[in-house]
């Protein structure tokens, strides 16, 4: 490609971010060694880039000093790179003629040695300068928003996620792998810190979501498959057969009393402390207020045989046991994913014996366990049919342990204190609580703890060793002895019990993996979805226009869960109604006469956007098709396959001027 | 399947019945066993707190002649077991330590690169060989017999390889795979006195009454355990214990149980072996003794 | 009349074949000698050096260069032809991007004369004796070219004007680039005269060949009965074709034999080996560790295979870990 | 040596996983090495194996490559493509003489910041101990040969190269 030659102007720009690149990099020696570069026409340091001032002094100098390439020294480019392009073309040059180069996250934050960073610096300073010759003027593309929000998970966030959207006058789908929406929140009995009634605050929003003329929801249903981008997502939506015709139920239960089945199977809902029928309905408040046959369980559908009371005894005739599964494909511009968390499984730790002695508690089963419609209507009885006298409850377990999860699961005081309260409230029995160190920052939290105190609930500073049957003496018999080293008293104690609860931490769901590739979103180390920015964009994620939002992301309690919902709906909000986002235009195109129509792109291509022209003979992109990978251009035999942003003279370049030490 | 063996002092000693015990059952599993040649004392525990790096010499030269045999080294006895452990880890972890050990071993003959593997008799049975293996090869059901699975504090503590560090059920599943009954036995970690019944015997008495008035209390016909350390505090001070009523609580070797329950005859087995006697109890249950 | 423009050939480390492949103009022979002042070509006409060292600077139009240069001598003779031309043309791959002995630039000088004059089964020489740069017998002196280190092409000694691939480059080639001389139009300095398009363009098994390759195994040509309609890559076997710049008329392929690559890269490439490696092993199926290094069990030598004629221009030149032996020193 | 040998590294980094975790890396405060020179692609299929050795042939002594781990590119399978071609190039690099040690490919997630620490610092002990590459330099020191006429051409006619034995 011949293009007329031009003079090269670049402006170099190197951000002291404060002292966060300052105190380590030698900005004014950078800034005088870049002076000495080819083709440099302004080389300055500035204390914040990104500020107002910092970006006018590009658009300026763009102007008065005629430069035609920019480049800046600062943070990471997944930060700003945004900020400088605009700041380029607000000088009146294209945003493309612009690098960036990490000097921040790559170099002063990772490196201790004042000159080893600075050459480091001004390596990459030079690299950037002779790239930036090669860079060409570029148009970003548009890429239209389809309307349509998918949600996936039917929890308060979900919940809350869809309703916003909806009053917005959005179409939501709401899918939900359960029989019904509500997620933990519906399992609760009380929320902390103002005690009221889960249930209360929560139905009515699900009654809200069942009846709302803009939201299709689908319970007992997962998504399949994901295809697409921003703005035109593909999804395919698989609905298992719940064997009872949906639009038919009116939830009389009739046929849950017809069926030939004692109760016999574990509740889920209730954690296992209630046992139900092959055919429920989770809880009596679910959405829909559909019942379900386990097919696992039900007779007629593992044997064929059975008389089938239950279809006898419904009017509707809504029970179907030739139901299949479906499969839906919808179109949508968005996707929230809210797919909550996993409590911890106490089996883990089985010297809190759970699992091995009947009294000891998961704070999940304590919160059916005080419910007022739970399994004993709220009576706190225990496995073995006595009421406590005393109970322990023991916080982080499976939080700030080592050997578990290392971080803080963040509601488990909270809701210890809450289930202190409870409990008490219920049983007059004694409580105490074993915990590490007290976490209640959050509105009233610390008042709420306060509260408890007075009282009069123990509060035993230590990380609990074990729970134990074995006892050492006449007052530790037929009691669970809890052992603990009382960190404030200095000794070790043994408290014996009746009850014990386990404030179990949160966990990423143990799918959490296979539902990050199926968005091809990310995981952190610990399981839960990333973020974008951990302060900036915390319910983006790394691929636009799929958000995340509640438990998904990382622990959280109702609060700051609905806080993101109603976050990661604006997001959606804003996405819809701009109409069209705008792509990097980062996308390869095929240089056609040096093209020898070899196909060995062709196949590459995950999104077939590489086609073969049978009249050329050569290879096709279809631009709109291409994400800008560049792996076509990598494996390009003749390098005739151009990648904008990443072309090979500009990649070669740097190279080679990373390399060219001073 | 093939192991060199590391006996110790213990298992040519006092722990004879688990020498011959094992090696009885590990032939009845196709496992050949090879005893090290020239083994030394691991040292034990004592020896650590003496001179650590003579400690992990003494320890490693042990490491080393196994090295040159290539096969994993199976220590029964908990001590050995730990303390081989230990000072293979110490060797990787902390070059210094490594550099002199080396050093010394260099200076009598003997190198070590740290490639033995110390694997527990009680690992390799249900791990390796697999409980399918074992349900195959039981003859006689230890129908009945009610079992308190007792593991010491050697063999998960502080190196859990193979179990969880306070509470182990390898073991109770090989104990279930004979037929046996395992009661539950929440002291099956704790400690059994140790040397203390040498050096203070009130104590260490004290320490392993405890476990066995528990496994009383816990309907347990006889407490079973696979160290010979604990199995000689807990058969011999029973005489020591305080308290009005008497307890008398055979104790066994995990292998011995192995044995009756493939059909050994009880002199491959060193039942007589035992100052607390375990006929009684086994005839009693009516386990078949071959 | 004005006088005939000038023209030389010679040869450096090379087979003889780009000598043939001038005469392979067949009766355009004629057509040359009407044109031009054949002034030097050691193989076919009785000039010596003496004569080109009389002759003024510039004084030669277009000189034609074959071969790569190993010897100090032929480094020698590059410069002083360079010195006395006009234009100086790289004739043929050696002279072009190293070519086959290039391929020597796997392997230490002395590894070289090691072989070649001790180990080779085919060689008697119980004396070990080795050529001297410089021998003193009966008093009479007798000096021969050193033996350099690397193999290079001739743009990596001298200066070049343009270039003329292949091995060797085709009479039409050559014609052309004779005509452009004769007529002056020429294209920019370091042009190479073929098209700038890869080989598959013009390869008459193009429509064969599948857009999905999804390699499971290769083959050598050995191996497989060829089917002569299909593309050879189709078949397993490595063709240097997508990589390789096209103007031979797909003589190797059109003859039942895979591209070994001799034209060298389109102008856009820097390292022909790389880039048919990575288009090759893109499209391999496997997705394991294991499974990729089973197929790719089929190249043995990748080196060998995929930079042939082209090792001296490689970004890498020559094994690195080789070093610099003296070359003039006499043992 | 007088000067202690500080290796260079040239890395190439998708900018979806290995990239972000460099930047997670950065924002931890975790410390390594300031031997690395990181090149942002979108994809390590992008990464084209002229890259590596146009890297080796500029005075890299080492080549470090970080993508998604399989299964987890952002392009679905951009990653294989470059698992595909290290697997011969590594040949190819160490059939040129090149170490082995010196060109490695590592799966590193956006959420393996501290990987990225002990890739880089792993890789720079590694280099230190089996010294420099320095292409340039070898190529400076093969070419040397060619002065040799230079500096007798011009005066005789005839080779007459001193025979120093």
């Amino acid at each position: 490609m011949t293009e007329k030659k031009e003079e090269i102007r670049t402006g170099f720009y190197i951000c002291h971010c404060g002292h966060n690149i300052g105190s380590v990099v030698d900005c004014p020696a950078v800034v005088e060694y870049v002076k000495g570069l080819p083709g440099i026409a302004v080389s300055r340091d500035y204390k914040y880039m990104c500020s107002d001032p910092g970006q006018e002094l590009i658009a300026q100098d763009i102007r008065e000093q005629k430069l035609n390439r920019i480049v800046v020294a600062s943070c990471s480019p997944l930060l700003h790179e945004e900020t400088f392009r605009k700041a380029t073309s607000m000088g009146g040059l294209n945003p493309f003629y612009f690098q960036m180069v990490n000097i921040r996250e790559h170099d002063s934050w990772v490196h201790t040695d004042k000159n080893a960073a600075t050459e480091k610096a001004m390596d990459m300073a030079r690299a950037a300068v002779a790239r930036v010759r090669f860079h060409r003027a570029l148009e970003k593309k548009k890429a239209p928003i389809h309307p349509d929000v998918l949600i996936v998970g039917a929890g308060i966030a979900g919940i809350h996620a869809a309703l916003t959207l909806a009053n917005a006058g959005k179409k939501v789908y709401l899918v939900e792998r359960e029989p019904t929406i509500g997620g933990h929140m519906a399992m609760f009995d009380k929320t902390f810190p103002t005690l009221d009634c889960a249930a209360c605050i929560l139905t009515p929003k699900m009654s809200s979501v069942k009846n709302h003329p803009n939201i299709t929801m689908w319970t007992y249903s997962e998504v399949t498959s994901v295809d697409g981008y921003v703005g035109n997502f593909t999804i395919k939506v698989r609905h298992k057969p719940r064997y009872i015709i949906e639009d038919l139920c009116v939830g009389c239960m009739a046929c849950i009393d017809a069926c030939v089945f004692k109760q016999k199977f574990e509740d889920e809902f209730n954690q296992g402390l209630s046992k139900r029928k092959p055919v429920y309905i989770p809880f009596p408040q679910a959405t829909p207020q559909v019942v379900v046959i386990d097919p696992e369980q039900c007779l007629k559908l593992k044997t064929g045989k059975c008389k089938e009371s239950c279809a006898e005894a419904c009017d509707r005739k809504a029970i179907d046991f030739n139901q299949k599964e479906t499969i839906e494909e919808i179109k949508v511009g968005t996707v929230i994913i809210s797919t909550g968390f996993k409590s911890f499984d106490a089996k883990k730790l089985p010297q809190y014996g759970w699992g091995i002695y009947p009294n000891v508690y998961t704070a999940l089963e304590i919160e059916r366990l005080v419910n007022a419609s739970g399994p004993t209507g709220g009576d706190v009885v225990m496995r073995d049919g006595k009421h406590p006298k005393r109970i322990g409850i023991i916080h982080c377990v499976g939080s700030r342990d080592e050997s578990t999860n290392k971080w803080c699961s963040r509601v488990c005081c909270m809701y210890s204190l809450k289930l202190a309260h409870l409990l008490h409230e219920h049983s007059e029995a004694e409580i105490y609580n074993f915990y590490i160190d007290m976490r209640t920052p959050g509105k009233s939290y610390e008042e709420f703890y306060d509260r408890l105190l007075k009282e009069g609930v123990n509060f035993v500073r230590g990380r609990v060793a074990e729970i134990t049957d074995w006892a050492m003496n006449k007052d530790e018999e037929d009691h669970l002895v809890i052992r603990v080293e009382d960190t404030l008293a200095g000794f070790v104690r043994r408290i014996p019990v009746d009850m014990v609860v386990l404030a179990t931490g949160l966990e990423a769901r143990e799918d959490a993996q296979d539902v990050r590739r199926l968005f091809n979103i990310g995981c952190g180390g610990e399981g839960f979805f990333m973020e974008r920015h951990p302060k900036l964009a915390p319910v983006d994620t790394f691929t636009e226009g799929i958000f995340i939002a509640g438990a998904c992301q990382g622990p959280k309690d109702i609060p700051d869960t609905v806080a993101q919902a109603g976050a990661a709906a604006a997001q959606c909000l804003a996405l819809i109604d701009a109409g069209a986002i705008e792509l990097e235009p980062n996308t390869a195109f095929i240089d056609e006469q040096s093209c020898s129509g070899c196909k060995s792109c062709i196949s590459l291509c995950p999104y077939t956007a590489i086609t073969f022209d049978a009249v050329k003979k050569k290879a096709v992109i279809n631009e709109a098709l291409c994400k800008g990978c560049g792996t076509c251009v990598g494996a390009c035999p003749s390098s005739s396959i151009i990648q904008n942003l990443y072309e090979d003279d500009q990649i070669f370049t740097e190279i080679e001027e990373v390399l060219a030490h001073v | 399947m093939k192991f060199s063996y590391f006996p110790g002092c213990s298992l040519k000693g006092m722990g004879g019945a688990y020498e011959t015990s094992l090696i009885a059952v590990m032939e009845a599993l196709s496992v050949q066993l090879e005893e090290l040649d020239d083994w030394n004392c691991c040292g034990a525990t004592a020896y650590m707190s003496v001179d650590e790096s003579k400690a992990f010499t003494l320890a490693a030269r042990n490491l080393a002649i196994a090295e040159k045999k290539t096969d994993d080294l199976l220590a029964p006895c908990a001590a050995c077991f730990l303390v081989l452990q230990k000072t293979q880890k110490y060797i990787k972890d902390y070059p210094e330590v490594g550099r002199v050990v080396r050093e010394s071993l260099r200076a009598g003959g003997y190198d070590y690169a740290g490639s033995t593997r110390i694997r527990h008799p009680l690992d390799v049975i249900v791990n390796d060989i697999g409980l399918d293996t074992i349900k195959k090869t039981v003859k006689h059901p230890l129908k009945g017999l009610k079992i308190a699975p007792y593991y010491g504090c050697q063999v998960v503590r502080p190196y859990a390889t193979f179990d969880h560090q306070d509470y182990p059920v390898t073991m109770d599943n090989l104990l279930k795979a004979l037929g046996a009954d395992v009661v539950h036995y929440p002291l099956k970690t704790k400690c059994c006195g140790g040397s203390l019944t040498g050096t203070l015997p009130e104590v260490g008495a004290r320490l392993s009454n405890i476990l066995i008035r528990e496994a009383k209390r816990q309907g347990a016909d006889l407490i079973t355990t696979l160290c010979p350390l604990c199995f000689f505090n807990l058969d011999s001070y029973q005489d020591k214990m305080e308290g009005p009523e008497k307890i008398t609580m055979p104790i066994t070797y995990f292998t011995q149980l192995m044995g009756l329950a493939f059909g050994m005859p009880s002199s491959k087995l060193g039942l007589k072996r035992h100052i607390i006697p375990i006929l009684p109890i086994l005839k009693e249950r009516q386990v078949a003794i071959a | 009349m004005p006088a005939k423009p000038k023209v030389a050939l010679y040869w450096c480390a090379s087979c003889g074949g780009c000598e043939e492949s001038v005469v392979d103009l067949a009766e355009d022979i004629l057509f040359v000698i009407e044109n031009v002042d054949i002034v030097y070509w050691p193989v076919a006409m009785d000039f010596k050096k003496h004569d080109v060292v009389a002759m003024k600077d510039g004084s030669i139009s277009a000189c034609l260069v074959n071969g790569a240069i190993r010897t100090s001598e032929q480094e020698e003779m590059a410069k002083l032809l360079r010195q006395k031309s006009k234009l100086l043309i790289a004739y043929g791959s050696c002279a072009h991007t190293g070519g086959i002995p290039s391929l020597s630039n796997q392997f230490s000088r002395e590894q070289i004369l090691k072989y070649v004059y001790e180990e080779c089964p085919s060689v008697d020489n119980p004396q070990k004796a080795r050529p001297q740069v410089r021998l003193v017998e009966n008093g009479r002196e007798t000096t021969i070219p050193a033996f350099r280190n690397v193999v290079r092409a001739l743009d990596q000694v001298v200066d070049v004007d343009y270039y003329i691939p292949g091995c060797p480059p085709t009479p039409k080639l050559l014609k052309q680039a004779l005509l452009a001389i004769l007529s002056g139009q020429l294209p920019e300095k370091g042009t190479v005269l073929a098209p700038d398009v890869a080989l598959c363009e013009e390869c008459p098994r193009k429509d064969s060949k599948p857009i999905d390759l999804a390699f499971t195994e290769f083959k050598r040509p050995h191996q497989i009965l060829i089917d002569p309609e299909k593309c050879l890559l189709a078949q397993g076997i490595i063709c240097m074709g997508p990589a390789t710049r096209g103007g031979c008329e797909a003589l190797c392929t059109k003859g039942n034999m895979p591209c070994t690559g001799c034209f060298g890269p389109t102008s856009r490439v820097r390292d022909q080996g790389a880039k048919i490696l990575a288009s090759i092993c893109s499209n391999i199926a496997a997705k394991d560790d294991e499974g990729i290094q089973k197929t790719l069990e089929g190249i043995p030598d990748p080196v060998g295979t995929f930079y042939r004629y082209g090792l001296a221009q490689s970004l890498l030149r020559r094994r690195v870990d080789l070093g610099a032996e003296p070359t003039t020193e006499a043992r | 040596m007088s000067e202690q040998f500080e290796p260079r590294i040239v890395a190439f980094f998708c900018t979806w996983c290995t990239y972000t975790a460099a930047d997670l890396a950065g924002v931890s405060r975790l410390k390594y090495a300031p031997n690395i020179r990181v090149i942002r692609v979108m994809c390590s299929g992008r990464i084209d194996p002229q890259f590596i050795l146009e890297a080796f042939a500029h005075g890299a002594d080492g080549v470090l490559i970080g993508g998604c781990h399989p299964g987890d590119c952002h392009y679905i399978e951009g990653n294989y493509k470059c698992l595909r071609r290290a697997h011969l190039l590594k040949r190819v690099v160490q059939d040129m003489g090149i170490e082995k040690e010196r060109f490695r490919l590592e799966w590193i997630s956006a959420a393996e910041g501290d990987r990225v620490k002990t890739v880089v610092n792993d890789m720079v002990a590694q280099i230190k101990a089996i010294g420099p590459l320095r292409l340039p330099s070898r190529f400076k020191q093969w070419d040397a040969e060619m002065r040799e006429l230079e500096a007798t051409v011009n005066h005789t006619e005839e080779m007459t190269h001193a025979s120093q034995a």
